[in-house]
């Protein structure tokens, strides 16, 4: 019975990194690959410690499993996040089918100022709104 | 319990572990540097005289029995060599309170220099293949970091090949210790020595022991594999040149002498006809090169290849006297060639280079230091009755004794050519007036320079030396000859290691 | 599995040699530090490999159950590692400031110290 | 005991996804494309050892994993700050 | 290459600032374990004082060499110095005993049912430990402040 | 963190006591500790709202769990076909979260869930601006942040 | 006798304290202990003459058979006195001649450096020893030929005179070295004992050329003459004459010490009368074509030394007496005509002969002395020269096969040394007065004593030929000839060929002094016309092709290209591994692909592919990560095959290197490609070669295994007994804990070096 549980474990989260891989193969530009690799990456990895988890039925084993799980989910969008935001700053092309940058609008390449749009506004400003004000203004 | 044996390693380790921790204060590294080298030396002499009684001093370091733990061990050569680290180790401690800019003690001078001085102990006493290998790494990484001391672009251009070439060395050995492990499962020199000699000579044995060749070739500037060491030695501070001249590449050539009369004797007749052909280009191509030279250091650094050439003639012939000669050639050049070094730090003091031709004078206004360049040039030279004569006199006659024509004809042509270079420093430093252009303030200066006493206590020192293994050689001929015994005698050794009779 | 690792280690010699004769004082340190593994897993290699189990002795155990690698190679490969590792940080940062001394990458520029 | 046959399975799909994760590494164009394959290459091995550990039963390998996990997106932190400090991206 | 002194995009932000100083303790933490445990599973002086200095590294590389400086309060060179001093002196205390240079010294007692073991092995890791965080540091702290 | 604090070690307490070292007995320990610092929690300040964060927190795993399964079929579905269904483009998602902790939890949860990315924080660390795979539906999408965002906060406050 | 030889170099060094005190009479207060020699030795002439040896040995270097063993017979007693004798004259000469000279106690201390060793070389019966004194002759010479060391020419010259004589010197070295193996000593007095039981087993002619080789160099015998004038060329007459009356003579004195072992060989004989007949008539040639005094001198001293090389290859009885009376007689005239002609040229500013004339009245003493030496130079009875020519004539005609040869050369050489005895001592001081850059004056006592002394003696000697006779003479042809010889000295033998040869001799000199002026430049012309030929010539070529070879072997060896060094270094390992392993053992291994798993092929597959990657890609990043990820193989290489710890640290120090890497190389240029097509190939093929063998190497070890590895013991002792779990940690801390001190040092350098490399150059920047 738990070896079942284990074997999905495995080929669920052996899959879901297979599929990091391909999508790093096949998507077409930095930012949506990084979409493909560090999550599933991640979470392909998660599961095969939990198999890794079931499989041994150890409180140790257990623990260090479950470190790893957190470390992984802790440090992969750390990186995922540095990583996407030097590759964007630095001027890695998008992909042609990009639909929108909100972001490029609101930076300032000379004083590298990035806008939040809220300038001059004080903290308790109703956010609600302002999401449908700020989509439309752009 | 011969604690004795492990002293000149960790004297230099803990030392420089405190030079590293004084690095904000100058002066204690400095006073740290003659305590530390005096200590030195002083175990070291300690452990010639354990030697001397005992034949074989050796500590199974952590209380782990051979082969298992490390073995630290010295027979006569080792301690003969650790005897001469001390001594080089001191008076280049002493010679570089006067001679070593502010600037590089405060990063790091003085710890280097003591880390220096335990890789090369380590690896004169160190009875385990392997560990030989991490004392050559601590060695190497030390002489780099000597080396680019002051990073000057010179310094640079020589330590990138310096660095590559060593480096490329130390994955050689480390390949042969791998393959040797693989062959024998051990790492004990002894017990490597022990094993095969249980077994019929195989093909792989010599195979290894040619990596092994190759990669000593390379530390000891062997040809055709020197290249790294005349682009280089010129480049530091003197007495940095000094202590790796004196002791560096002969680290090289103590390996050579170890591993091939202890473990690699199987077939003499095919591994050292290699070494004898490389002793001769050795020579040759060293003292080549130096003729070409019109630089101070330059000169004396390729002279320190063909010496090494005159070194491994004594090995490579592997006869008693022949060893004999070698032993006594690598204690005198060390000393002899140390000197030279310091000399011409002394000249670049007074007069502010080392080019032959920005030189001169010196014979003129300092007589005194033209003699101490004499008495140690002409001893390099093996001028008799200096040191460098009998050390020159033992090799070739050995050689002549086995009729190795080519060898001596060829020792002979090298001799003669390092007394022309000696003697083209000579005319051209000493003899010659100053050239016109040359500021010679320094040296016609009748000021007493206070820093010139650290200069020249090592120096006087060392030719005295000089002179001393010359006209009274006999004690260093008896040493030399007994060391001589013990590696023609390997049983001696693994039975001190090992506990067993082979 | 030996074979095939004499295969691979070869093929890392032959490509740190490469990289080592280079005149880009860059590839030369690609070069360094693809022979220090090929030269680690040299030593690997040749003692022998053994899947599965690691030279540890369980809890409560005098000694290992059953065959373990051997742990000396291990420990050998280990320091040597290390010693690269030390000699590697050096010779990057030997590089770098040779680069900023000798304003060339190219190696054959830097031969002011030979003849 | 775990079927042999899928833990074979397992060790293909994931050597399989590093072997892809390379292609792109070795591709780039640009460099957050490599460090991005790199990183990716990292967590299939964290992967690979937990297979691994169920595959010997020997816990002690997860501890590699962790390491790996812990400190491997370091140098994705470090090719992050050579290309924010002016490297160029497309080396 | 453009000037160094010269950005050239926006600096990092507040979420690997944060995300470093959250990790800090927990790779020290971690590190001190395998530091511990090294001699019964993998682990031990270099691989902990590596997992260690990883964390001061990320440290450094989110805030910045003075305020690194300020939080690991030793210079790196002293930190190697304990080390190599830890390491090196770890091989003395056998002497006392008659015992050659490096012999493990062994301080087994009970704490509270638990079995304490301090030794010099233990200390000689420690050394380790010190010697690799102080190496990994003083290079990438001098590499960093070279670069600014 | 404290009360989580306390909680494992009453869970570890509880594992020695009995003397049984598997998971399932440490899960049980952790179960009973909360069970008892639920109790206390009234009398002691220190362990202010716990009894509530627990269950949140694990109710924000499941939800978490599920929005990662949801949106990874959703990557892996364009991935693995041909043609590109995707709409990729970046976003401005104004922030409730103000400590640097809180935004750090929210961008990197973000990050973590497929189909979304944290680029950056704007300098007044009031907008996160995100890279997101699918923005056919941005309002649903925007839903789901906002609703990640509210879960992080609910349980950190 | 050793302390006789050691008190010269005591009193070397103690000569600037002398000359501090003694000012100006430093000579005269020097020349006391070589005076006070030639009483010492003198003292034991009436025993040596009674056909005594006398032997002394001390203690030097017993391992080697290295001793300080002196004999005194009549050979060594003859040098002795001479060298001291003429050392006294020597010294009290050199306080007038270089009276105020700045280096005048350098000077001193050179001097007496090379008597002391001079005298250890004459008495030494050790052969070793022998060579040390030899080798101290000639570096002593070096430094008093290169006295006036700031002119570039004297500095030539010194080395020069230095190289043929050491180069000499390593010959004789080997000759030593073969008497010492073969002859089973190195002392003299035994191997001339010991009969001639070896020579059948010994290399005897290379071991006479050996020894001929150092002879003759030292004692300029031609074709190595041409240094000896050159040497003259110092500006100290007084140093030229011990040029002329000692040093050169050390050969010499070997050849007779040695002529009793190998008077009975062909080669021995041969080599010594032709090269000495030879010398001779080159010397008197080259001396009679000359003008400058004493390079005329120098010549008539290679003459000399051919004359005495040839006498001993003679062999014969009367060869051996004439050997003793010839070797006296110059070394009396010489001296005396060297010390006149410093006088001259120290006086009149010139040594140039055609310059000088008429001086006779301004300077009567040197001219007596001089007419007095130039007389026994010339041959003319009844002047002990006399004696030593009608000898010499009369050997040349028992000379064997060589005699006609020899005859004739030696009656050209005789009257050419007449006529250049008169261009020498009649020229500058009989007729017409030359005007001269000087005004002359008689010479200052100092400068006379010597001259008139030894030319006093020349006379005494030729009045009574039995004093010398008695004295020394017989004793030192007993030691020359091995046995002792009944004969006596005298002026008059009666009419018979040797005195018509010496009246021929005698009349051409005197046409040919007549003929001087215009016979000399022809000649010289033609010796211009000869250079090319010439020796010397031979010499200078040499060295420049010396020079010229080292400069080409350093540009191809050295050339600066590490690539080029890198190649040799591999291929050095290729070529001698590959070879041992093929010839030694095989290239014979078993493949084993039966054992691996697919995943294990994947991860080593990517292993390779990263490296190839690496070495391939242009992008210098690329390379980088691609470090990382070769690292991570090699991570998960370890920990397939069960080493976790390896794993782990692989895992980290791979990490850390990257960052390393990207750290510096932001400062970095890109991958530059440099090399050419055929580089790369060529590059490409060493790569391969140098990989290839690694592979054969690993593979045939795997099959040559030959014994158990120690680790068992590890593993057993690894809990009981150094109480760890983590056998590999045990190891590293407790087993082998030194490779990990050792390995923690490595590390801490490498942080020093760094540090030390960044923070020293950015503070000096900051000055
Ligand atoms: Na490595
Ligand atoms: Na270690």
């Amino acid at each position: 019975m738990i070896e079942i549980l284990v074997s999905i474990f495995l080929l669920s989260g052996a899959s879901l990194g297979l599929l990091a891989a391909i999508g790093i193969i096949r998507l077409p530009d930095l930012l949506t690959r990084m979409h493909a690799s560090t999550k599933s990456g991640a979470l392909g990895t998660a599961m095969i410690m939990v198999g890794v988890m079931l499989a041994f039925m150890e409180p140790v084993v257990t623990f260090r499993a479950f470190a790893i799980i957190m470390f992984i989910m802790i440090t992969s969008p750390v990186a995922a996040h540095v990583i996407a935001r030097a590759g964007y700053f630095v001027g890695v092309s998008l992909w042609d089918g990009t639909v929108k940058d909100m972001l490029k609008e609101s930076y300032d390449p000379e004083s590298h100022y990035l806008r939040s749009g809220f300038e001059g506004m004080d903290d308790d400003g109703e956010t609600d709104d302002m999401d449908e004000s700020e989509d439309q203004a752009r | 319990m011969s604690t004795e044996v492990a002293l000149p390693v960790f004297i230099p380790l803990l030392a420089g572990v405190l030079s590293l921790m004084l690095w904000r204060s100058r002066k204690w590294q400095r006073r740290l540097a003659i305590l530390g080298t005096g200590l030195l030396l002083a175990s070291t002499l300690w452990l010639l005289s354990s030697t001397l009684d005992q034949g074989f001093v050796v500590l199974q370091l952590g209380g782990w029995a051979a082969p298992f733990g490390i073995t630290l061990v010295a027979d006569l050569l080792s301690a003969v060599m650790a005897v001469i680290t001390g001594l080089i180790g001191f008076a280049i401690a002493l010679y570089s309170l006067g001679t070593i800019p502010d600037r590089h003690e405060k990063f790091g001078y003085y710890p280097l220099m003591h880390l220096l001085l335990a890789g090369v102990a380590g690896s004169f006493l160190t009875g385990d293949i392997f560990n030989l290998f991490v004392w050559f790494e601590v060695m190497l990484l030390a002489s780099f970091a000597l080396l680019t001391l002051g990073g000057e672009r010179a310094q640079m251009e020589g330590a990138i090949k310096y660095v590559t070439l060593n480096l490329f060395s130390s994955a050689l050995f480390l390949s042969a210790i791998g393959l040797t492990y693989g062959l024998t499962g051990t790492l004990n020199m002894a017990d490597l020595a022990y094993k095969l000699s249980q077994v019929e000579h195989t093909g792989m044995v010599n195979v290894v022991a040619l990596m092994f060749m190759i990669s000593f070739g390379i530390k000891a500037a062997a040809f055709p594999l020197f290249f790294w060491l005349p682009a280089s030695y010129h480049t530091p501070q003197v007495a940095v040149s000094a202590l790796f001249a004196g002791l560096l590449t002969k680290v090289g050539v103590y390996a050579l002498y170890r591993l091939f009369t202890l473990v690699f004797v199987g077939d003499t007749g095919y591994t050292h006809t290699i070494l004898l052909w490389s002793a001769a280009l050795t020579m040759l191509t060293g003292v080549l090169g130096a003729a070409a030279q019109f630089e101070f250091r330059r000169i004396l650094s390729f002279h320190i290849v063909s010496q090494i050439g005159y070194i491994m003639l004594g090995l490579a012939l592997y006869t008693p006297l022949a060893l004999l000669g070698g032993i006594f050639y690598l204690v005198h050049n060390i000393i002899a060639k140390t000197n030279l070094f310091l000399i011409s730090g002394l000249t670049y003091r007074l007069l502010g280079s080392y080019d032959l031709k920005k030189l001169g004078g010196v014979y003129r206004e300092r007589p005194g230091i033209a003699i101490l360049f004499l008495v140690s040039a002409l001893g390099l030279a093996g001028i008799p009755p200096l040191s460098g004569f009998f050390a020159k006199f033992l090799v070739i006659k050995a050689a002549v004794e086995v009729e190795a024509w080519v060898a001596v004809v060829v020792a002979l042509s090298v001799s003669f050519m390092t007394l022309y270079s000696m003697i083209k420093i000579w005319a051209q430093v000493f003899w010659k007036p100053v050239p016109e252009d040359v500021d010679a303030t320094r040296l016609r200066s009748k000021e007493r320079d206070p820093g010139m006493v650290w200069l020249l206590t090592p120096i006087i020192g060392l030719a005295a030396l000089v002179v001393l293994f010359g006209v009274w050689a006999e004690p260093l001929y008896q040493v030399s000859s007994d060391a001589a015994a013990q590696l023609l005698n390997p049983a001696g050794y693994i039975e001190a290691v090992l506990g067993v009779t082979p | 599995m030996e074979t095939l690792m004499a295969y691979a280690i070869g093929v890392l010699f032959g490509c740190a040699v490469y990289m080592m004769l280079r005149r880009s004082i860059v590839k030369l340190v690609i070069g360094l530090i693809i022979l220090s593994n090929a030269a680690n897993l040299l030593i690997f290699a040749v003692s022998g490999m053994t899947r599965g189990a690691p030279p540890l002795i369980p809890e409560g155990m005098q000694l290992p159950e059953g065959a373990i690698a051997d742990p000396l190679p291990q420990a050998l490969v280990l320091t040597a590692i290390v010693i690269a590792f030390g000699v590697l940080a050096f010779s990057v940062v030997l590089i770098h400031r040779a680069f900023e001394v000798v304003e060339t990458d190219d190696l054959d520029q830097m031969k002011d110290t030979d003849t | 005991m775990i079927n042999p046959l899928v833990i074979n399975l397992v060790y293909l799909l994931l050597s399989l996804s590093v072997l892809l994760s390379f292609i792109r590494l070795a591709k780039g164009p640009s460099l957050p494309d490599r460090v991005v394959a790199l990183e990716l290459i990292a967590t299939m091995v964290v992967a690979i050892i937990g297979v691994h550990a169920i595959d010997t039963g020997v816990a002690s390998f997860l501890d590699i994993a962790i390491v790996l996990a812990l400190t491997a997106f370091l140098a994705a932190i470090g090719f992050a700050r050579f290309l924010e400090r002016g490297g160029p991206r497309d080396d | 290459m453009t000037e160094p002194d010269k950005k050239i995009m926006k600096d990092n932000t507040v979420i690997l600032h944060t995300a470093a100083l959250a990790l800090l303790p927990l790779q020290l933490l971690f590190s001190v374990f395998l530091l511990l445990r090294g001699h019964d599973e993998p682990g031990g002086g270099f691989i902990a004082g590596l997992v260690g200095a990883g964390a001061v590294v990320l440290y450094l590389f989110a805030h910045g060499v003075d305020a690194t400086r300020r939080i690991i309060r030793f210079d790196p060179r002293d930190l190697l110095g304990i080390g190599l001093l830890l390491g090196t002196v770890s091989a003395f205390p056998a002497l006392l005993r008659g015992e050659p240079f490096l012999t493990a010294q062994w301080w087994i007692f009970d704490l509270a049912g638990t079995e304490i073991k301090l030794s010099t092995v233990l200390v000689f890791d420690i050394g380790v430990y010190f010697a690799v965080v102080g190496t990994i540091l003083t290079v990438v702290v001098s590499l960093t402040e070279a670069e600014e | 963190m404290i009360g989580f604090f306390a909680n494992v070690l009453l869970a570890l307490a509880w594992t020695v006591l009995s003397g049984n070292l598997s998971v399932l007995n440490m899960i049980f320990g952790f179960v009973l500790g909360y069970g008892a610092l639920a109790i206390l929690q009234p009398g002691a300040p220190i362990l202010a709202g716990y009894a509530q964060r627990v269950p949140r927190f694990v109710i924000f795993i499941l939800f978490f769990i599920r929005e990662l399964v949801k949106a990874n079929v959703k990557v892996a579905f364009d991935v693995l076909t041909p043609p590109w269904h995707m709409q990729p483009g970046v976003i401005a998602m104004p922030l409730k979260a103000k400590t640097d902790l809180e935004i750090t939890m929210v961008a990197n949860l973000i990050s973590l869930t497929p189909g979304t990315l944290s680029l950056d924080v704007s300098n007044d660390r009031r907008v996160l601006f995100i890279h997101a795979m699918f923005l056919q539906d941005e309002k649903s999408l925007r839903d789901d942040l906002h609703e990640i965002e509210r879960r992080i906060l609910q349980i950190m406050r | 006798m050793l302390y006789a030889v050691l008190s010269g170099f005591l009193l070397a060094a103690l000569v600037p304290l002398v000359h501090r005190s003694a000012g100006q009479f430093t000579g005269w207060l020097l020349a006391l202990l070589p005076a006070a020699l030639t009483v010492y030795f003198a003292s034991f002439v009436p025993l040596i003459s009674g056909g005594e040896v006398l032997g002394q040995q001390w203690t030097w270097f017993p391992g080697m058979d290295i001793h300080l063993g002196f004999t005194l017979d009549g050979l060594s007693l003859l040098f002795a006195l001479l060298i001291s004798f003429i050392g006294t004259f020597v010294l009290i000469y050199a306080g007038g001649y270089l009276k105020g000279h700045p280096d005048l106690g350098r000077f001193y201390i050179v001097m007496l450096s090379f008597m002391a060793s001079m005298l250890g070389l004459v008495l030494s019966d050790n052969l070793v020893a022998l060579f040390v004194f030899w080798e101290l002759t000639s570096i002593t010479s070096y430094l008093l030929i290169g006295f006036n060391h700031e002119s570039e020419k004297a500095r030539k010259c010194a080395l020069q005179g230095l190289f043929v004589s050491v180069i000499g010197g390593f010959f004789l070295l080997v000759g030593i070295m073969l008497l010492g193996i073969y002859g089973g000593s190195f002392s003299i007095v035994e191997l001339l004992n010991s009969s001639e039981d070896w020579f059948s087993a010994a290399p005897l002619t290379l071991l006479i050329l050996c020894i001929l080789g150092g002879t003759f160099t030292k004692s300029a015998q031609f074709p190595f003459h041409f240094w000896l004038p050159n040497a003259m060329a110092a500006p100290t007459p007084v140093s030229a004459y011990l040029h002329s009356a000692t040093m050169v003579k050390a050969g010499v004195y070997l050849m007779a010490r040695l002529n009793p072992m190998f008077g009975e060989e062909m080669l021995w004989t041969v080599m010594l009368t032709l090269f000495g007949g030879v010398t001779m008539f080159v010397g008197a040639w080259l001396a009679y074509t000359h003008t400058d005094a004493k390079k005329v001198l120098a010549y008539s001293t290679v003459m000399a030394l051919g004359t005495l090389t040839m006498l001993i290859g003679i062999g014969t009885e009367y060869a051996m007496i004439a050997f003793a009376a010839f070797l006296l007689g110059h070394s009396l005239y010489k001296g005396a005509l060297f010390m006149v002609a410093g006088s001259i040229d120290h006086e009149a500013g010139t040594k140039d002969l055609t310059k000088l004339g008429g001086m006779r009245s301004l300077m009567p003493w040197t001219a007596g002395a001089a007419l007095l030496a130039a007389l026994s130079l010339a041959g003319v009875p009844p002047l002990f020269g006399f004696i030593g020519k009608e000898l010499m004539l009369e050997a040349v005609l028992s000379a064997g096969p060589l005699q006609g040869l020899v005859v004739a050369l030696a009656v050209v050489s005789a009257m050419m040394t007449a006529a250049i005895a008169a261009v020498v001592a009649l020229k500058p001081f009989y007729g017409p007065r030359v005007e001269t850059p000087k005004q002359p004056h008689e010479a200052p006592l100092a400068m006379l004593a010597g001259p008139v002394v030894l030319a006093a003696v020349s006379l005494l000697f030729g009045l009574l030929p039995g004093v010398p006779e008695t004295l020394l003479v017989t004793a030192a042809v007993t030691a020359v000839a091995g046995m002792p010889l009944d004969f006596y000295l005298s002026l008059w033998h009666g009419f018979n060929l040797p005195l018509l040869l010496s009246v021929v001799g005698l009349t051409g000199g005197a046409i040919l002094y007549r003929y001087w002026d215009r016979t000399r430049e022809p000649l010289e012309r033609l010796m211009t016309r000869l250079d090319r030929f010439a020796p010397e010539t031979g010499y200078f070529r040499a060295l420049d092709g010396i020079i010229w070879l080292c400069d080409w072997q350093t540009r191809i060896l050295q050339n600066g290209k590490m690539g080029n060094y890198m190649i040799v270094l591999v291929m050095t390992t290729v070529v001698i591994v590959g070879y041992t392993l093929a010839a030694q053992h095989g290239i014979q291994f078993t493949l084993d692909w039966q054992d691996i798993n697919f995943y294990e092929l994947a991860i080593v597959a990517l292993l390779m592919v990263t490296a190839v990657y690496a070495t391939t890609t242009r992008s210098r990043l690329g390379a980088v990560a691609t470090m990382g990820v070769l690292g991570f193989m090699v991570a998960l290489i370890f920990i397939l095959f069960s080493a976790p710890d390896l794993g782990i640290t692989q895992v980290l120090v791979e990490t850390l290197t990257v960052i390393l890497l990207v750290l510096v190389l932001f400062r970095l240029p890109g991958f530059a490609r440099y090399s050419t097509l055929f580089e790369i190939l060529r590059d490409g093929f060493v790569a391969v070669s140098f990989g290839a063998l690694m592979t054969v190497l690993i593979l045939a070890t795997l099959d040559a295994r030959m014994f158990e590895p120690i680790s068992s013991y590890f593993v057993e002792a690894a809990y009981p007994e150094a109480l760890g779990r983590n056998i590999v940690n045990v190891i590293l801390v407790d087993f082998r804990s030194l490779d990990t001190l050792g390995e923690l040092f490595v590390l801490g350098i490498a942080a020093l070096g760094v540090y030390s490399m960044l923070k020293l150059r950015a503070e000096k920047l900051n000055d």
